[in-house]
């Protein structure tokens, strides 16, 4: 394992302090917990947003806190879901009386971690309100009971239902926005070299000089399968028909794409597959509304690429589109 | 109280001495962190069991739960938190176990994990030790063995549950994601169960050689 | 070589469609050329900026075209600068009657072909100026006559004489305010993995498992010297330290910070980098005014990271926090 | 025009063939590109000529010249496509190659590339093979040699030269950031240069073998 690290067990706490020291105008710290939340939380009047998981998706979540997205992130160890006292920290910080949105990857952990966070805080009498991101269409929902992952499309649930929130809705409007949002946003990656959790010290999985997985996990979890590499253009193709299988895209939508590096691949090799991502859409006649090129939700440094599609109507556009300002996102 | 801190700690070690193990077993059809978020938990559940003078089994058992709920994470955190906070509510007030306060303790262990987790056997996760275990357990208990033997039995039956996760396709957890990609590999946390198990069977195997 | 691309030969030509593709609000392409310009170039009564180099550090340089930063970039094939009739192109598509600046990382090549682009322009009679980038301290300046190497500080100048230039300042000003950060900023980098330029098809260095390379250029050239993987905490004290014995930093300085990823390393890591580099600062009690944490100015995939720093003075700092919206660096 | 077309392809041939050589001299101690970019170059000059029926010397050099500039890119493409364009000027209006002229045009093309580079012999680039090279083809032709033998002895000089890269540390061009860890290395534009000079004695012989 070679990685720019100290040491295994403390990189999520530097991790979080060197966040802080760039970010000192965007997050704080919430005193002895892995809670970043805005400098000015709680905000009174504005229902708050929490999102986090396991660490190792940077920017994801602690990335996205701030004005238009997020009011507060929970990091837990790398790839491990937060446990619920640090949630429930976060929930306690962020709220501004009107109430929070658990934003949650669907994940046994996560949901289990968030939910008990929630039941603590409902226990203190906030008002918890939950949504359950799962747009990775790489697992079948219908065959296996847990349901689908959550990938990067959970940006998008961060865009939108922050700006939602940004507007003074009310928690139930903010929650249904998001549930709006993760009933039209569709993902899919594949990894061409696998991450190594750093207290595990070794790659979660392998791959020959000229294999690939379809359809991993952002946590290194095993894909739908493995095969030779094939051109960019082929594997984005594989991605994106399996996307529109699931949620068909037709002449006249308009959508957002987000062209996902996972960590260890560089913009140039995105920005070739975001090239045919555009060229397929456009062929289907999809008017693309606008596109993000960029590590967003990483999987440590593996090297791969996610690709997400969200199909939008007017509220959704119109909230993607609003400014946000925040260490990993910023819109005009 | 000292049999009591002892057999804590030694469960805490043997998660601690099977971290890498179980990374491994969760590496190849998780996301290889089962270990170290169980050592994580148990290493915390030794710092404090250390300074522990209270010998009510109900009292340790909730600090060994919160204190995993807190530090464990993931889904096992939950699960195995709940387990051990369900098991201390069973045993409040108890200083010793007998056969009856064990099956009761077990019974409320697994009732937790499944409300938690959702989850029934055959899904391919730690109740697909923990479940045979129990049944192994009350069949002895019913058959008048000893307490000792009767977690024996529920060891072996637990590690068969542990053959048996291998011969599945997970339907929970992680795991889940692969379909039938999950076959020919054992769940970790069904591994750590057993692993818990064998402790169990061996304190109460020693105790039973003092007495 | 594992990558996700189609065809070594095009991987430039491919990703400057994915880019334009995914940024039409901001860049569009010269036809013919691998040079993207802002939509609404060129700009009448402002100073043009190009900026450009070989491919593979992206977002640098196409990714900084946009309001507040650059109106044009050239993109050379990978790692190897451009020719000089791409970047007399690109003089020609921005120049708005008012001059254009050419920003050049200091390479041989670089700077001749800039060079004789800026002959071919003159000739038109279009006023050109030039600066040339030479922040990185790994290179002894005064020893090899080629002077040091243009990496990331590059970007802060690309920011700051953007910005300049935004006001309506003349190209001598631009220029100059150009020169004054160019001796402001001091950069260095390391890498623990090398990087295969596509069509090379294989690693221009090979590392051991533990060994790390201190001082490589973005070009996978060779560093100052090889050595057993360090910690991160010491491995950024070595590079903070060669930056400020070249440049001394001391009580009551402001700076600005970039912690950049070369590509291949995850921001995990350049946060815990980061966490050092502000415990350095402080320690000389020198204010940070911003910091930048992020892919700026990559080598393909390669893993590891620089860090710059930029002194700064009041004009500086306005121009460095002034507005930029740009496909990869925004800031209100 | 078909020996001067020849000749061209002779060159661009020897680049392209060597391609992956000369890649890998520029990895030990430059950035692993210059026979990716000479070879780009000569692969757009050999198009060109293909479908060249000038027989102007002066013309045709000055195509290679243009071309070479416009897609080599790096350092080597506006050095060498200056040497091209200035070798053209001493050879407009040309067909034939004597050795006054050959003397004429080498010499421009180095004047070229010094005051494109601002290099000198002994910083260890491509001038250290083409200076040793015009030396010898100057002395050649002082004892009255013939053009074959002289470009022959000039494309020893520039082997020699670029066996003496190897013992002197770069000041000029990327190696140059390198210090002494350039030692023991040869010079990828000088191996260029030399790999050039080679097909150009061997055209000479081949031609006085015709005459
Ligand atoms: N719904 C569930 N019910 C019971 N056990 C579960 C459930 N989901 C997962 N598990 C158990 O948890 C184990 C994984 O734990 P761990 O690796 O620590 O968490 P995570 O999957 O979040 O990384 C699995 O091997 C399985 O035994
Ligand atoms: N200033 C200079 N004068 C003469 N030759 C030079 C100079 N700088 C570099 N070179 C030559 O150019 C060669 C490198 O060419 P190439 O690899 O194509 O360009 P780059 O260095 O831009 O990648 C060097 O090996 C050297 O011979
Ligand atoms: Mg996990
Ligand atoms: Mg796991
Ligand atoms: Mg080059
Ligand atoms: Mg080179």
């Amino acid at each position: 394992m070679k990685k720019i690290i100290n040491n295994a067990e403390q990189v999520v706490e530097e991790m979080l302090q060197g966040a802080v020291l760039a970010h000192p105008q965007y997050v704080k710290r919430v005193e002895g917990f892995n809670v970043l939340v805005r400098t000015n939380s709680p905000i009174v009047g504005k229902v708050g947003l929490v999102s986090g998981g396991g660490s190792g998706h940077e920017p994801s979540h602690a990335g996205y806190v701030g004005k238009g997205m997020l009011d507060g992130a929970v990091a837990g160890a790398v790839f491990t879901s937060p446990t619920p006292d640090q949630v429930y920290e976060a929930i306690k910080a962020v709220d501004g009386g009107k109430g929070v949105l658990l934003i949650i990857k669907n994940y046994t952990g996560d949901v289990m971690n968030f939910e008990m966070a929630a039941e603590m805080a409902d226990a203190e009498g906030i008002k918890v309100a939950k949504v359950v991101v799962n747009d990775d269409v790489a697992v079948e929902n219908s065959t296996w009971t847990t349901g689908r992952r959550g990938i990067a499309g959970t940006v998008f649930v961060h865009k939108i239902a922050g700006a939602k929130a940004e507007t003074g809705a009310e928690l139930e409007a903010v929650q249904q926005v998001a549930e709006k949002v993760i009933a039209n946003v569709r993902s899919m990656g594949m990894a061409i070299s696998p991450c190594t959790v750093p207290a595990a010290g070794k790659p979660s999985f392998t791959l020959a000089e000229n294999e690939v997985e379809i359809g991993m996990g952002i946590h290194g979890e095993p894909g739908t399968h493995r095969e030779v590499i094939r051109s960019a253009d082929d594997t984005t193709e594989h991605l994106v028909n399996k996307i529109s299988n699931d949620m068909p895209l037709t002449d006249g939508d308009e959508v957002a794409v987000m062209v996902n590096g996972l960590g260890g691949t560089p913009p140039m090799e995105l920005y070739i597959i975001n090239r045919k991502v555009a060229a397929m859409l456009s062929e289907k006649r999809v008017t693309i509304a606008k596109t993000y090129v960029g590590n967003y939700m990483t999987s440590l440094e593996m090297a791969g690429f996610s690709v997400t599609i969200l199909k939008l109507d007017a509220e959704l556009k119109e909230l993607l589109l609003a400014p946000a300002d925040t260490p990993a996102l910023v819109q005009f | 109280m000292r049999s009591l801190n002892m057999a804590i700690e030694a469960l805490a070690n043997i998660i601690i001495a099977n971290k890498e193990k179980l990374t491994e077993i969760d590496a190849a059809i998780g996301d290889a962190d089962h270990g170290i978020n169980m050592a994580r938990g148990f290493e915390a559940v030794r710092a404090k069991v250390a300074a522990n003078t209270n010998d009510d089994i109900g009292a340790v058992l909730k600090m060994v739960g919160v204190t995993l709920i807190s530090t464990v994470g993931g889904a096992s955190g939950p699960l195995y938190g709940t387990a051990f906070m369900r098991a201390a509510l069973a045993a409040q007030g108890k200083k010793t176990v007998d056969g009856e306060l064990a099956e009761k303790m077990f019974a409320a262990a697994i009732a937790g994990i499944k409300e938690r987790g959702k989850a029934v056997r055959g899904e391919k996760t730690m109740l697909d030790a923990l479940e045979p275990a129990y049944d192994a357990l009350t069949q002895g208990l019913a058959s008048r063995k000893s307490l000792a033997e009767c977690l024996e039995m529920a060891s072996s039956a637990a590690l068969a549950g542990v053959e048996y996760t291998k011969t599945i396709i997970a339907t929970k957890g992680r795991a889940s994601y692969l379909g039938e990609r999950s076959l020919g590999h054992q769940d970790a946390g069904a591994t750590s169960s057993y692993l818990m198990l064998t402790v169990l069977a061996e304190i109460a195997q020693n105790l039973g050689r003092e007495e």
